[in-house]
C-alpha cells in the first residue's frame, strides 16, 4: 500500500502542488490527469525516488522509501516518458536486460511471450530496435510489464504514439494486475476506464 | 522478488555495454587506432632520430593512451542517459556503485586492454625492448583501469552539460596527471637501469584508491544528474 | 529528515543571522589583512637583509610561499565546505564553497606568477616542468574545473552539489604538490633549503613570512564572506536570476 | 515566400550554435584549456630538459591542437540529429552545401580560433621564440579551419548507423595527418633556421582543396544519415 | 495540389505499401491512418523528400520533388515524431531560428503571439526547453504552424502527449490552414473530425 503524505514540490520559482496527501490500496489504480505541465511526470518520479520532494514524505508498506532504497526499487516498475531501450539492441536483448536487471524472469521463451503479448510478431524479436516505428518501440518497453511481478507499477503516459489495439492490451494487462492485488499508478492524458479494480483519479491544477 | 547477486549484476552490464559496442564496430576500433595513430605521429612530428624518439617514448605511449580513454569516455554515460535507459538502471533493486563498476569494468575492456595488449608493438617502433617494455605493459595494466575509474566521475559529473566532452577532459586531465607521471616515470626509469618497481607500485596504491573512492563518487554524481 | 534541515539551515543562514554577525566581522577582518601585510613587506623589504647568494631577489619569497601556502590551504577549505554541504545537504555550505572558490585561484595564479618572477633570476628560466611547478598549475586547473562546472549547470541546487563532488574528488592533488619535491628531483627548493641562514636572519624572514600569512587569510576571510553575501542576496531574491539575465541579453544581442 | 539570403541563411546558423556555446559558459572556455592542459602534459611524461622539449614543441602542440578539435567534433551533428533538429535542417530552402559551412564555422569560431591565439603562449613555456612562434600561429591559423572541414565529414558519416561508413569515418581520421605532418614540420623547419613557407603553403593548399570538396561530401553524409 | 502516383516503398525485407496513389486537392486534408508500423512515417518521409520510394513519383503543382528540391522545401511545413529543438535554447529562440532558417515570419512579437497562440503562457518563452514538460515541449514545436505560411503541411502524430485543450488548438489551426485553402497530410491514431475543409482518409495495412 502506497501513502503520499503533504507532498510539496516545486521546479524553479514554480509551485506544481502543495500538501498532496492520498492513499493508493492494493487492487487500486491512480489516475494521475492535469493539463500539460501541471506537474504528473515530476509526482511520478517523486514516487519512484527518482528525485525528493521539497517536503513531505511517501511511505510504502509503512516505511519511508528515502530508507528503504534498492528495497523499494525491487518492489517497483517505473516506464517513464522515455522508452529506455537501446536502438542498437534487438527488443529481445532490450527486454532481456531489463528485465534481468530488474531481477524479473527472463528466460528467452518468457522474453518471447511478453513480446507477443504486446503484439510483436517474431520476425521483429531479431531485428535492431532503431528500425521500429515508434509505436513498436513503445510497445517494447511496454512489454517489461508482462514480465514484472513487482506489486507497485508506475507508468508515465503508457498510450503514446500506441494503436487502439495496442492500448486494449495495455489496459487489460493492468486490468491483470489489479485483480492479483497490484497497485498502479499512471499519468495520462486518455479518459481511463477499467473493467476490474478500483479508480481513483487526482487531477493537478498547476 | 527474485534479485540478482551483485556479480550477477556487474556481468549483465559489463555483457550489456560489450554486445553494444560490438553492434557499433567503429567503437570498438576507436581507441586502438587512435592510440595507434597518435604514437605513430610523434615520430612524424618529432623527426627520426632514435635518441630522441626512445627519450620521449614513454611519455609519448602514456599519453597516448590517456587521450584515447579520454575520447572514449564522453558516451560512457551520455548515451544512457539520452535514452532512458539511465533512468532505469538508477532503479535496479541494488546499490548503485555496482551500476558504476559494470560501466567502469566494460569501459576498460573496450578502451583500455587492447591499449595494453597494443603498447609492445608501439614500444618497439620507439626502440623500447626487454625490461622497458613489460614494464610498459604493467604500467598501462595497473594504470588504464584507474583511468577509467577517474574518467568516470567527470562523465557522470558533466552528464547534462551541452558538449560535455571537452568538459570532461578539463575535470578529469589533472586527476590524470599523477598516473601519468608514475606510468612514464615507471617505464623511463627502468628504461635507464634503475628499475620501476617504485613507480608501480604507486600506480598501484592510486589503483586502489581509485577503486576505493571513484564508485563512491561517481553514484553521487549521477544521482545528482538525474534529480 | 534531511528536507526540514534543508530548510531550517537556510533560514539559520539567511539575512536575520547572517547579515549583521558578518556585517560587522567583514571590516575587521580587511584592517588586519592591510596591517600585517603592510608590516610584513615592510620587514621583507627593508628589515630583513639581503640574501647572500640570492641578492634581492629572493625577498619574492615573502609573497610567494604565503601565497602558495595560501592556494592550497584554501583549496581544503573550499573541499571541507563542499564535504559538509553534501553531508548536510545545507545550501549555505555550498555557497561558502563557491564564495572560496576564487580567491583560492587567485592565490594559485599569484603563487605561479611570483613563482616564475623568481625563476628569471635563479634558475635563468621563467618556467620548467618541475613537478612541483606543474602540481601547482593543476591546482588553478582544479580551481577553474569547480567554477567551471558550477558555471555549466543551470539549475543551481544541481550545480552545488555537482561542484561540490568534484571539488572534493580534486583534493588528491595537494599532497602530490606538497611531496612533488620528493618525488622528484626537482629544481624547486624542498622545505629545508630556505631556512639555512644565519638565526636571527631567519628569526626577521619568519616574522615576515608570518605576517604576510596572517595578512593573506584576513584577506581571504573578508573577500569570502563579502562574496557569501552577495550570492545569498542572488539567490534569495531570484533563484532563476543568473540563467534569465544571460537568455535576455542573448534575446537583445540576436 | 520569403527566403533567406544564402548568408542570412549562413549567419542564422552561425548565431544558433555560437548561442547555444553561449549557453554554457564553459563550451566556450574549454576547447583552449584542453589544448593547455594536453600541451602541459607531455613534459610531465618526457621529463623537464629544455632541449628535448624545443625539439618536440612542434609535435605537441599540434597533436594538442589537433585532439581538441577532434573532442568536440563528436557532438557536432549528433546533437542536431538526435533532437531531430538535423532533419528539419535538411528542409530549409537552401542548398545543403550552405548549412554545412555554417556549422563548420560556428565550430571552428568556437574550437579552433582559440587555440590560435593561445599558441604563442604555450610555444613560450616549450622555449620556442620569435619567427618559429609566428610560423606556429600561422600554421594553426590556416590549420584548424581544415581540421574542421575534414572532422565535420567523419561526424557526419559517423551518423550513419548502418554500419557501413563507419569504417569510412574510422579513414577520416588519417585524413588529419598531413595537416599535422606540414604544421609541424612548418614550425620544426622554422625553428631549425630553413623557413616554414613551404609547408604554410601546402597547409594553405590543403585548406583550399578541404573547402572545395568538405561541404559537398558531408551534405552527401548527411542525406545518406537520413535516409 | 500533391499526388502521389503508384509509390511502393519497402524497408528492408518488409514491402510497407505499393501502387499507392492518391491526390490531395488544396482546401483537403489528408489523414494516414492504420496500425503502429504499418508505414504512416515513411509515407509521410517519402512526401517531405526526406527519403526517395522505391517506385513510382510525387507531383507538387505538376512538376516531380525529385526536380524541385529546395523550391519544394520551400512550399513544405514538416514536423515530425521528433520535436526537433534545442533542449539549451529558449523556446522564443528556438522557434525563431526555425522559422528564421525556413523563411518563415519571425521577428519577435510573430514569435510571441504564435507561442501564446499554442496556449505556452509567457512566463516560459525565455526558460530553456529542457525545463518544459513533454506536452510543452511539443507545444513549442507546434507553434510553427501558426507563423507558418506554406501550402503544404505534414505532420506526424501532433497530437502526442497534447492535452485535450492544446489538441483542439491545434485541430483549428488546420481548419483555418484549409480554410485559406492550404493541404494537410497527418498520420495519427486519433479520430480526425474538421469542421471545415475536406476530410479524405487512407488507411494503411502494412
Ligand atoms: C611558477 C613557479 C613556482 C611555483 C608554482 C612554486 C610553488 C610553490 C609552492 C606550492 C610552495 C609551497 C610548498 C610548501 O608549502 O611546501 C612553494 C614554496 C617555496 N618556493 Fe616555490 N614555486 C615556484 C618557483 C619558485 C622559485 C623560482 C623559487 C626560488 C628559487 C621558489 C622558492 C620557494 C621556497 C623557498 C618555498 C618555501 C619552501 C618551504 O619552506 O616549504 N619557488 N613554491
Ligand atoms: N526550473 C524551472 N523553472 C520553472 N518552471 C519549471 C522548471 N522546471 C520545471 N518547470 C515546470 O514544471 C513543470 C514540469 O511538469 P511535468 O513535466 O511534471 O508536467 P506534466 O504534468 O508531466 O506535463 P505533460 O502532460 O506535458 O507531460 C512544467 O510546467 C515546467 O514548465
Ligand atoms: N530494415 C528493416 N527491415 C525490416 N523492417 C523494417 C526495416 N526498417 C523499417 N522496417 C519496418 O517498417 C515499418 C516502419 O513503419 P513506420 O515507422 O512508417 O510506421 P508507422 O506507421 O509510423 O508506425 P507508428 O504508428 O508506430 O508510428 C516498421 O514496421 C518497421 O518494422
Ligand atoms: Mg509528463
Ligand atoms: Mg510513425
Amino acid at each position: 500500500m502506497l501513502e503520499l503524505v503533504e507532498l510539496r514540490c516545486s521546479r524553479g520559482k514554480r509551485l506544481l502542488f502543495s500538501d498532496l496527501s492520498l492513499i493508493v490500496g492494493t487492487g487500486e489504480l491512480l489516475a494521475v490527469v492535469g493539463e500539460n505541465g501541471t506537474g504528473k511526470t515530476s509526482l511520478l518520479r517523486l514516487v519512484c525516488g527518482l528525485s525528493s520532494p521539497d517536503s513531505g514524505t511517501i511511505v510504502w508498506r509503512g516505511s519511508q522509501i528515502r530508507q528503504l532504497k534498492e528495497l523499494y526499487h525491487a518492489e517497483l516498475t517505473y516506464i517513464g516518458h522515455c522508452n529506455g531501450i537501446k536502438d542498437d539492441l534487438t527488443p529481445a536483448e532490450n527486454l532481456k536486460f531489463s528485465a534481468c536487471l530488474a531481477g524479473d524472469g527472463c528466460s528467452d521463451t518468457a522474453i518471447r511471450r511478453a513480446l507477443e503479448a504486446v503484439g510483436l510478431e517474431a520476425r521483429l524479436h531479431l531485428l535492431p530496435t532503431r528500425i521500429l516505428s515508434q509505436g513498436q518501440k513503445r510497445r517494447v518497453s511496454l512489454a517489461r510489464l508482462w514480465l514484472s511481478r513487482r506489486p507497485l507499477w508506475v507508468l508515465d503516459e503508457p498510450y503514446t504514439s500506441l494503436d487502439a489495439n495496442a492500448a486494449r492490451l495495455v489496459t487489460q494487462r493492468m486490468e491483470a494486475h489489479l485483480d492479483e492485488g497490484g497497485l498502479v499508478v499512471v499519468a495520462t492524458h486518455q479518459e481511463m476506464t477499467l473493467g476490474t479494480g478500483s479508480l481513483q483519479h487526482v487531477r493537478l491544477t498547476g | 522478488m527474485s534479485r540478482l547477486s551483485l556479480f550477477g549484476t556487474v556481468r549483465e552490464i559489463v555483457w550489456r555495454d560489450l554486445l553494444l559496442v560490438l553492434r557499433r564496430r567503429s567503437d570498438a576500433a576507436t581507441p586502438v587506432l587512435f592510440f595507434a595513430i597518435v604514437a605513430s605521429l610523434f615520430p612524424l612530428g618529432v623527426g627520426p632520430e632514435p635518441m630522441t624518439l626512445r627519450a620521449i617514448a614513454p611519455g609519448v605511449l602514456w599519453v597516448g593512451a590517456l587521450l584515447s580513454c579520454l575520447l572514449s569516455l564522453g558516451r560512457l554515460y551520455t548515451a544512457d542517459y539520452a535514452d532512458g535507459v539511465l533512468e532505469q538502471m538508477l532503479l535496479i533493486p541494488q546499490p548503485l556503485t555496482v551500476l558504476v563498476m559494470g560501466k567502469v569494468f566494460a569501459h576498460w575492456i573496450v578502451s583500455g586492454l587492447p591499449l595494453v595488449l597494443l603498447s609492445p608493438l608501439l614500444g618497439l617502433q620507439y626502440g623500447l625492448n626487454g625490461e622497458p617494455l613489460r614494464v610498459l605493459m604493467i604500467s598501462l595494466l595497473l594504470g588504464t583501469p584507474t583511468l577509467s575509474l577517474i574518467g568516470g566521475i567527470g562523465a557522470a559529473l558533466t552528464l547534462d552539460v551541452r558538449g560535455g566532452t571537452v568538459l570532461i577532459a578539463l575535470l578529469v586531465l589533472p586527476l590524470f596527471v599523477p598516473i601519468l607521471i608514475f606510468g612514464a616515470g615507471a617505464v623511463s626509469s627502468s628504461a635507464s637501469g634503475m628499475g620501476g618497481e617504485a613507480h608501480l607500485s604507486l600506480l598501484g596504491a592510486c589503483l586502489l584508491l581509485a577503486l576505493a573512492l571513484a564508485p563512491w563518487a561517481t553514484g553521487a554524481a549521477l544521482r545528482i544528474a538525474m534529480e | 529528515m534531511v528536507t526540514s534541515k534543508r530548510i531550517n539551515w537556510f533560514r539559520f543562514s539567511s539575512s536575520q543571522a547572517f547579515y549583521p554577525l558578518t556585517g560587522k566581522m567583514i571590516p575587521w577582518f580587511a584592517a588586519t589583512a592591510i596591517l600585517a601585510m603592510t608590516t610584513g613587506l615592510y620587514i621583507g623589504f627593508f628589515v630583513a637583509p639581503t640574501d647572500f647568494q640570492q641578492g634581492e631577489a629572493y625577498r619574492i619569497i615573502f609573497v610567494h610561499v604565503p601565497a602558495a601556502w595560501m592556494s592550497m590551504f584554501l583549496y581544503l577549505v573550499m573541499a571541507g565546505w563542499a564535504a559538509l554541504g553534501l553531508g548536510l545537504n545545507a545550501r549555505p555550505s555550498f555557497m561558502m564553497a563557491q564564495a572560496v572558490a576564487p580567491t583560492g585561484a587567485m592565490f594559485t595564479f599569484l603563487a605561479l606568477l611570483t613563482g616564475s618572477m623568481w625563476g628569471k633570476p635563479t634558475w635563468g628560466t621563467w618556467w620548467v616542468w618541475d613537478a612541483r611547478l606543474t602540481s601547482e598549475l593543476i591546482l588553478l586547473f582544479l580551481y577553474a574545473g569547480v567554477m567551471l562546472l558550477h558555471a555549466s549547470i543551470e539549475d543551481t541546487r544541481r550545480a552545488d552539489r555537482a561542484s561540490a563532488t568534484f571539488a572534493l574528488v580534486g583534493v588528491v592533488n595537494i599532497p602530490i604538490i606538497y611531496f612533488s619535491v620528493r618525488w622528484w628531483n626537482t629544481l624547486h627548493q624542498g622545505a629545508s633549503v630556505s631556512m639555512t641562514a644565519a638565526p636571527k636572519m631567519a628569526a626577521t624572514m619568519l616574522m615576515a613570512m608570518l605576517l604576510m600569512t596572517i595578512g593573506f587569510w584576513m584577506y581571504s576571510a573578508a573577500v569570502t564572506l563579502l562574496r557569501m553575501r552577495c550570492l545569498m542576496l542572488d539567490r534569495e531574491q531570484n533563484p532563476t536570476k543568473k540563467h534569465t539575465l544571460v537568455m535576455q541579453e542573448a534575446m537583445e544581442t540576436h
